[in-house]
């Protein structure tokens, strides 16, 4: 025991000032997701400020966000290995560890959320398919489709730890790791399907059929969805990276692979920006209206219409200085770029369910205000914190960066 | 034989594992897993299921006497069955009778008084107890400072009131409700046959939102619009009565009065109608004053509107004017409720009357007791015996006196000081500061006039009035007075109402008032706005609170989360600073009660601030206690001169 | 598949002999609240200290208190107490419903019955609460906490339904239970045709003004049907049904609409006027 | 036979052997349910098939078409009177005089999950429209008729045995037919 604690002190002691007080506030985080998620567990959603008028809260936002910014690990396996696009090599592990931690986390976020998780696998024993093939209910659909990729980021991710020098030298798992590198391109492809399935469901089906609800129904979300996970995602596998990097003080992703990868979200995220455009343009003129209501009323309250004006401008600030040469190979305008990207994304998911919940739906009845407590922050914030520490374990011990490992070993 | 090595014994446990899985899942284990798995996640709890049957019996809780039908799952009532009759009153029944605070056996203080630390005795123990503290008094001549409060007209405080009388005092109260009202100022209660009216003038009276005699109401209400019958209804707020009236009529705060005198004006000086009313003459010498045009100053009406409903109910063939403003909190000044009977008498409408309460009879006294009862003179009502009387002993009969009174904190030291049996089966605020409370039933549990009990008794209560015969018979001298077996068989001959005489003007005290209530509703500077309670029809003025499907349903400008919401007019909001949803301290000469909510609406009369009653209970038990301010610790606490209960209707405030 | 088409048409033809609805007639109601009383007895509502806590309470029947003070200013102000409770939505095909609530159910906890009836499976229930979000009337219900019925008032506690688990989503099914009790007395005597049974939920059977009518649909003789066809007929926030009929097609041609099978009846303008967003 | 085959399949077949007994017997005790805590020695054969007495003569109904289901030692005691002078001497035989409970039933062992709402009435009344019955007790029950000691034939009813018989008789399976 007490060897442990040594061990844990020496290697506490062993880094920088900085990064102590970045594991210190993560671990605490993490002890806060544990306690208050014991008692949302055990005690129910009454802790969380959610309500019958609210239904959908922080964790949801969370939801969305990871899976639309874990979207970036799909987008670079199919540029890389259906596409071809070599550069992106260096990049790859970190983005398939970033999707898997999302899609874990928002699986896990998805068990805090719902108030019977002893059940949380009835979507799987009774799923509500429809008369025909396609399922009836679009939640099932994206459970589904989330586990069946989360399934594929964990084989995508399996030669990364097998490269682990002590794994490398059993010939078997050396060779494992070698062949399923190889015949990754395949699990690409289905993920690349599956991604494009359920993001669509997410933007399509999560909103899209909600037809009751003006704020929300728009069949343009199926478009929107999908080019805002591949642009924002990139976004954030670059920032990620970015920031691992800086935090390093290492090159650990060759330039050329970041300004591929932004090039590549720059794009996308035109595609986005055009289609949330047409997307607002048909709610504000024809789904609105068919409701018997006003898009700007529609977007009033608390939360209001400034989000999807910040969503824009930070979509059209991310795409200038992604797409045109001499802001992307500025270190400042690229770093901004990635960071707008991805945070425009994410305010996009956040307008739908913080704003979206917010409205009334009886004339009489004010916008709803949504204070997440203690609880809901602490699973959100923990759930984060876990990640960021997973990641940081892996890019420590793991060959996360290939790049870095070989300088490393020519330098050697 | 080899010796097994390692890799053989890698064999042979997987040789065990695998076949073990393959024998689990061969034996079917997987799929009765997944189907226990199921069943015990979706497992939910069934309440027990019993042979359905049902009960008929007859809610006592009102003079409506709706029967109802009780849905029995064995011989627990599971539901109540109204079939299209009766009022969330009878709806609730059963949450009085199952509720989870109920008192079980007669409760003797332990600590402090108010502290609500109590000691479960017997019911010999209790009332002999009770009796010989009544005997202590009696003895040392202090019959007069014996009294009795109770809620309202019935046949347990009829029995009350005849406990007190034989025992040589005067002092049997009852709270401030329509019928106790009425029958001090009119001398009887005002029975309308809304059934048959064709026009009906309210004077603030919200008739269809729980007053009165609800079922009788709302029966009635059915066919007016077929019928052709036309409900005016004058009042300061939009309340729902007010927004299902034919008309309504907007007053200025509290000045109903003046509307009636009005109308009354126009029937008499113009249209030359005269009351048999005793004292009538007398009256009238008061309406000079106020004609159409001085009644639009201080009413807001304007004189033709005056005119045009004193012409429609002088002309209706059997119009009805109501008096007693609120739902269930009645407040209204004697010169009010004898200024609207008035108009009744004055276009001698048939379809209004009034009856009495036949009581008990008086009671045989001992020499002593007749002479004290002879001696001293009763309070004219509950508030004033409140504020001046004297008692030493005081039987408390399902009351809540500390709560709705105006004079709640005297009462609370007077309490203290005396000794206090309460009767209920609930622990209210008055209870509170009781010495013994004794279990009282829910008329489920009693013999009704249909017929015998729906379910057992709860633990060892039973019916109010057996409990004060059961003490009767334990105190010799007025052993006598309660001649009858038991209280089951009073119920089925017990007296009913009857017809009252002629109703009286009692202009002396009536003069006074009216330049009162004139005076209260002038212009005050230091408290420029009015304050006016409005009722949630479930919640009453306090008693349905206890009951947490009550709760469930108070909507979220009433009362939500922990804070009382009051409803301002949006103009006297801004001009007092006021926002949406802000806390605000509300101050009126008597004191400030703090921190409730401000919902700006123009349901409002300018100038208003409308608060809920019933809410800042103590006790109540736990749905009720501590919800919100009560604001009759500052309304006005004028007491009436012929009711002795106070007018707090209207009180002066300001707002912080 | 073809096969099973087959079966769901032979299924479907005889299934939606009942269309139950209600009509709730506004000039009748005084907001006595008896319905919502009666409506949490009869489906065991549970009890917490403090159930005015309206975002997450648990109730079938909201009482909303509606006032006119938005467009009008005082004295010319009104309030009116509109009974809410599930809507029974069925989408634009009423031979087809499709609730926009069922269809969401990750776990085909709430489905519509043949009767037009959308029911909730409490124990299936996982608590994702999509429906929820997807219903525009807020009229489910989730079990923020455990349900609880201290003490004696589970005595009360009527054995036909069963008590949500915490974290679970309930609502109104127009008493469902109700009808099947009553079903089985017909059975018993002698009435084999289940669907000729009729049956109050508590609500109506406990309005006092006989505001409230409950029946079939799909019976053109029934009050209620007849109610639903009145002039004086609304339904909840359904602006469309005020828009002339080729432009109702047109519409309903873009979206699918709620198209609830609770009608409300008013001859005050101003209550169809709060029915629109201003 | 090589040697490695012999060690893995000699632990194997045990193993499987093993597992399959046990579990087989937990499954069969889950399916069939624990025994009835109050069981009887109940010969349903001679009551049904030499007495010829109706399934309903026990297991009747309510007048509100609710099923009574198992019998009370009452109802047993109604037949089976050791006092009764007018009984045939077997009914006088005194089967029940340690049971005094009489108005307490026989645990069943056929109770549908509380979440089911399943009304024997209108089942075993539904008809072809040729006027034969749907149903027969014995379609979920078994053949009690020829049972001679009270245990239960048929296992354990998943939902799913309802939804076949519902399918194949043509009646609704929507979930509100059973559920609320």
């Amino acid at each position: 025991m007490k060897k442990i604690i040594d061990y844990l002190k020496n290697e506490f002691n062993s880094y920088s000032r900085n990064i102590r007080i970045a594991l210190v506030v993560l671990c605490a985080l993490v002890g806060l997701f544990i306690i208050f998620g014991i008692q949302i567990l055990f005690w129910g959603l009454g802790y969380t400020d959610m309500s019958n008028l609210y239904p959908f809260g922080q964790w949801i936002i969370g939801d969305l966000g990871l899976v639309a910014l874990g979207g970036g690990a799909f987008t670079t396996g199919f540029f890389l290995y259906i596409f071809r696009v070599e550069k992106l090599e260096p990049i790859i592990n970190s983005t398939v560890l970033i999707g898997f931690m999302c899609y874990l986390f928002t699986l896990v976020f998805l068990v805090f959320d719902i108030g019977q998780p002893i059940r949380a696998w009835f979507g799987y024993t009774y799923p509500n398919w429809g008369p025909h093939l396609m399922p009836q209910s679009m939640l099932t659909e994206v459970v589904w489709c989330l586990t069946l990729y989360f399934c594929i980021l964990f084989i995508e991710l399996i030669p990364l730890p097998l490269k682990h020098k002590v794994l490398d030298k059993i010939p078997a798992l050396h060779y494992i790791g070698h062949y399923m590198h190889k015949l990754m391109w395949i699990m690409a492809a289905a993920g690349t399907f599956l991604s494009f399935f359920h993001q669509g469901s997410l933007g399509g089906g999560m909103w899209g059929v909600l037809y009751a609800k003006p704020v929300w129904f728009d069949p343009m979300y199926f478009f929107w969805v999908i080019p805002a996970a591949m642009g924002g995602g990139t976004s954030f596998m670059l920032l990620c990276a970015y920031i691992a990097g800086k935090v390093m003080k290492k090159e650990v992703v060759p330039i050329e692979t970041f300004h591929t990868l932004a090039r590549i979200s720059g794009v996308m995220l035109i595609i986005f920006l055009v289609t949330n455009a047409i997307h607002v343009y048909t709610q504000a003129t024809i789904y609105v209206p068919a409701a018997d209501r006003r898009y700007v009323d529609i977007f009033g309250g608390y939360y209001g219409l400034w989000m999807v004006v910040i969503e824009f401008l930070f979509t059209i600030a991310a795409i200038v200085f992604l797409n045109l040469k001499k802001f992307r190979e500025q270190e400042r305008f690229f770093l901004a770029g990635i960071s707008l990207g991805a945070l425009g994304v994410a305010m996009s998911k956040c307008t739908v369910v913080l704003h979206g919940s917010s409205v009334p739906n009886f004339p009489w009845r004010p916008f709803i205000g949504y204070n997440p407590t203690i609880q809901e922050w602490s699973v959100f914030l923990g759930g984060l914190a876990t990640m960021v520490l997973i990641y940081m374990w892996a890019a420590k011990y793991l060959p996360l960066f290939p790049h870095l490992h070989k300088h490393e070993n020519e330098e050697h | 034989m080899k010796k097994i090595d390692r890799k053989d014994f890698l064999t042979l446990t997987g040789g065990a594992v695998v076949g073990g899985l393959t024998g689990t899942v061969f034996s079917g284990a997987p799929f009765d897993a997944l189907q226990w798995l199921v069943e015990w996640t979706q497992d939910q709890h069934r309440p027990p299921v019993g042979r359905e049957h049902f009960i008929r019996t007859v809610c006592d809780q009102c003079r409506d006497r709706c029967e109802l039908s009780i849905r029995m799952s064995d011989d627990r009532a599971v539901m109540v069955q109204t079939s299209n009759t009766a009022c969330p009153l009878g709806q609730n029944a059963l949450q009085l009778l199952y509720h989870s605070e109920r008192i079980q056996q007669p409760l003797k203080r332990d600590g402090r008084k108010g502290s609500g630390r109590w000691t479960p005795v017997s019911w010999d123990q209790a009332l002999t107890d009770i009796a010989a503290k009544v005997r202590e008094k009696a003895q040392a001549n202090k019959r007069h400072l014996i009294a009795g409060i109770s809620r309202e007209y019935n046949l347990s405080s009829a029995l009350l009131d005849r406990l007190v009388a034989a025992l040589g005092s005067r002092n049997s109260y009852y709270e401030a409700t329509l019928e106790s009202l009425t029958t001090a100022a009119l001398g009887g209660v005002p029975q309308y046959d809304f059934e048959n009216t064709d026009y009906i003038l309210s004077f603030g009276a919200r008739i269809l939102e729980g007053w009165g005699q609800p079922n009788s109401i709302l029966k009635a209400f059915k066919g007016w619009k077929e019928r052709g019958t036309r409900f005016v209804m004058a009042e300061t707020n939009m309340s729902r009565t007010a927004s299902l009236a034919d008309e309504w009529v907007p007053v200025k705060p509290g000045t109903e009065l003046f509307l009636a005198l009005g109308i009354a004006y126009v029937l008499v000086r113009e249209k030359g109608r005269n009351s048999a009313g005793t004292g009538f003459a007398g009256w009238v010498t008061y309406i000079n004053d106020f004609t159409p045009e001085q009644v639009a100053g201080i009413t807001g009406v304007s004189a033709e509107k005056i005119r045009e409903i004193a012409d429609a109910f002088s002309r209706a063939a059997r119009p009805v004017a109501v008096c007693g403003r609120g739902i269930r909190g009645i407040s209204s000044s004697a010169a009010e409720i004898t200024a609207v009977y008035a108009l009744n008498s004055l276009v001698n409408t048939r379809a209004a009357s009034l009856s009495q309460f036949a009581g008990l009879g008086n009671p045989p006294m001992s020499q002593e007791a007749s002479q004290s009862y002879d001696a001293n003179e009763a309070k004219r009502g509950l508030d004033e015996f409140i504020k001046d009387g004297n008692f030493e002993l005081v039987f408390i009969n399902g009351a809540n006196p500390l709560h709705r009174s105006v004079y709640g904190e005297n009462l609370k030291a007077k309490l203290e000081n005396a000794f206090v049996v309460s009767v209920m089966p609930l622990v209210n605020d008055t209870a509170l500061y009781s010495d013994y409370i004794l279990p009282s039933l829910s008329f489920l549990e009693t013999r009704t006039s249909a017929g015998d009990a729906v379910t057992t008794p709860y633990g060892q209560s039973r019916p109010a009035g057996q409990a004060l015969l059961d003490l009767a018979a334990k105190i010799d001298e007025v052993r006598g007075a309660f001649p009858w077996g038991g209280f089951a068989e009073l119920v089925g001959n017990a007296p009913a109402m009857r017809p009252a005489g002629n109703f009286a003007f009692n202009n002396e005290a009536l003069k006074s008032q009216i330049t009162l209530l004139k005076k209260l509703i002038s212009e005050d500077r230091n408290y420029p706005l009015s304050l006016i309670p409005c009722e949630h029809p479930l919640v009453g003025d306090g008693d349905g609170l206890a009951f947490p499907y009550v709760l469930k349903n108070i909507d979220n400008y009433t009362y939500s989360l922990g804070k009382l919401w009051v409803l301002i007019n949006r103009q006297t909001a801004d001009a007092e600073g006021v926002s949406e949803g802000e806390r605000i301290d509300i101050e009126s000469s008597r004191g400030e009660i703090g921190s409730v909510r401000a919902h700006l609406t123009d349901t409002v009369a300018p100038g208003v601030v409308a608060i809920p009653l019933g809410f800042g209970q103590r006790a109540n038990t736990k749905y009720a206690e501590d919800k919100g301010v009560n604001p009759k610790e500052i309304m006005s606490a004028e007491i009436d001169p012929l009711t002795g209960c106070a007018d707090w209707w209207l009180t002066r405030v300001k707002i912080d | 598949m073809e096969h099973n088409e087959s079966a769901n048409i032979t299924r479907k033809a005889p299934a939606m002999r009942r269309r139950w609805g209600m009509a709730i007639d506004l000039d009748k109601c005084t907001g006595c609240g008896n319905c919502a009383i009666a409506c949490a007895q009869e489906n065991n509502m549970p009890i917490f200290k403090d159930d005015s806590d309206l975002p997450k309470r648990v109730t079938f029947l909201d009482l909303m208190k509606v006032t006119n003070d938005r467009d009008a200013q005082y004295p010319n102000v009104h309030v009116a107490y509109i009974p809410k409770m599930c809507q029974q939505c069925e989408g634009n095909d009423p031979s087809d419903p499709k609730p926009p609530c069922v269809s969401v159910c990750p776990v085909v906890a709430t489905d519509v019955g043949d009767d037009g009836v959308v029911s909730q499976v409490w124990s299936r229930c996982i608590g994702c609460r999509y429906c929820q979000s997807s219903c525009p009337y807020e009229a489910r219900a989730f079990n923020w906490w455990k349900p609880r019925n201290e003490g004696r008032f589970q005595e009360s506690l009527n054995p036909d339904v069963s008590i949500a688990s915490r974290g679970t989503v309930v609502k109104c099914t127009f008493c469902s239970h109700i009808w099947k009790r009553e079903r089985d007395k017909a059975v018993a005597n002698g009435e084999l045709d289940i669907n000729a049974v009729l049956y109050t939920p508590a609500c109506v059977a406990s309005c006092p003004t006989g505001a409230m009518v409950f029946g079939d649909l799909n019976d053109p003789n029934s009050e209620v049907s007849r109610l639903s066809r009145d002039r004086r007929a609304f339904r909840l926030v359904h602006t469309i049904d005020e828009k002339p009929a080729d432009e109702q097609k047109r519409l309903r041609g873009i979206k699918n609409y709620p198209n609830p099978k609770v009608y409300y009846l008013t001859s005050q303008q101003w209550i169809r006027d709060m029915q629109r967003f201003r | 036979m090589k040697r490695s085959i012999v060690l893995f399949m000699v632990p194997f077949i045990i193993c499987t052997y093993i597992f399959l007994v046990i579990f087989g017997k937990a499954c069969g005790d889950f399916g069939m349910d624990v025994q009835a805590k109050r069981g009887i020695p109940f010969n349903h054969k001679t009551h049904v098939q030499v007495q010829k007495y109706d399934c309903d003569t026990c297991h009747g109904y309510y007048e509100n078409g609710r099923f009574i289901g198992i019998p009370t030692v009452g109802t047993c005691k109604n037949c089976h009177a050791p006092n009764s002078e007018t009984k045939s001497v077997a009914m006088r035989l005194p089967y029940l005089e340690m049971y005094k409970d009489n108005e307490k039933a026989w645990s069943s062992y056929a109770t549908q999950p509380p979440l089911v709402y399943f009304s024997h009435k209108v089942v075993m009344g539904s008809k072809y429209q040729d006027g034969g019955n749907k149903i027969a007790c014995g379609s979920c029950h078994g053949d009690m008729a020829n049972n001679t000691d009270g245990a239960r034939i048929k296992g354990r009813m998943g939902m799913g045995v309802c939804e076949d018989c519902h399918d194949a008789i043509n009646v609704s399976n929507k979930c509100a037919v059973c559920h609320d």
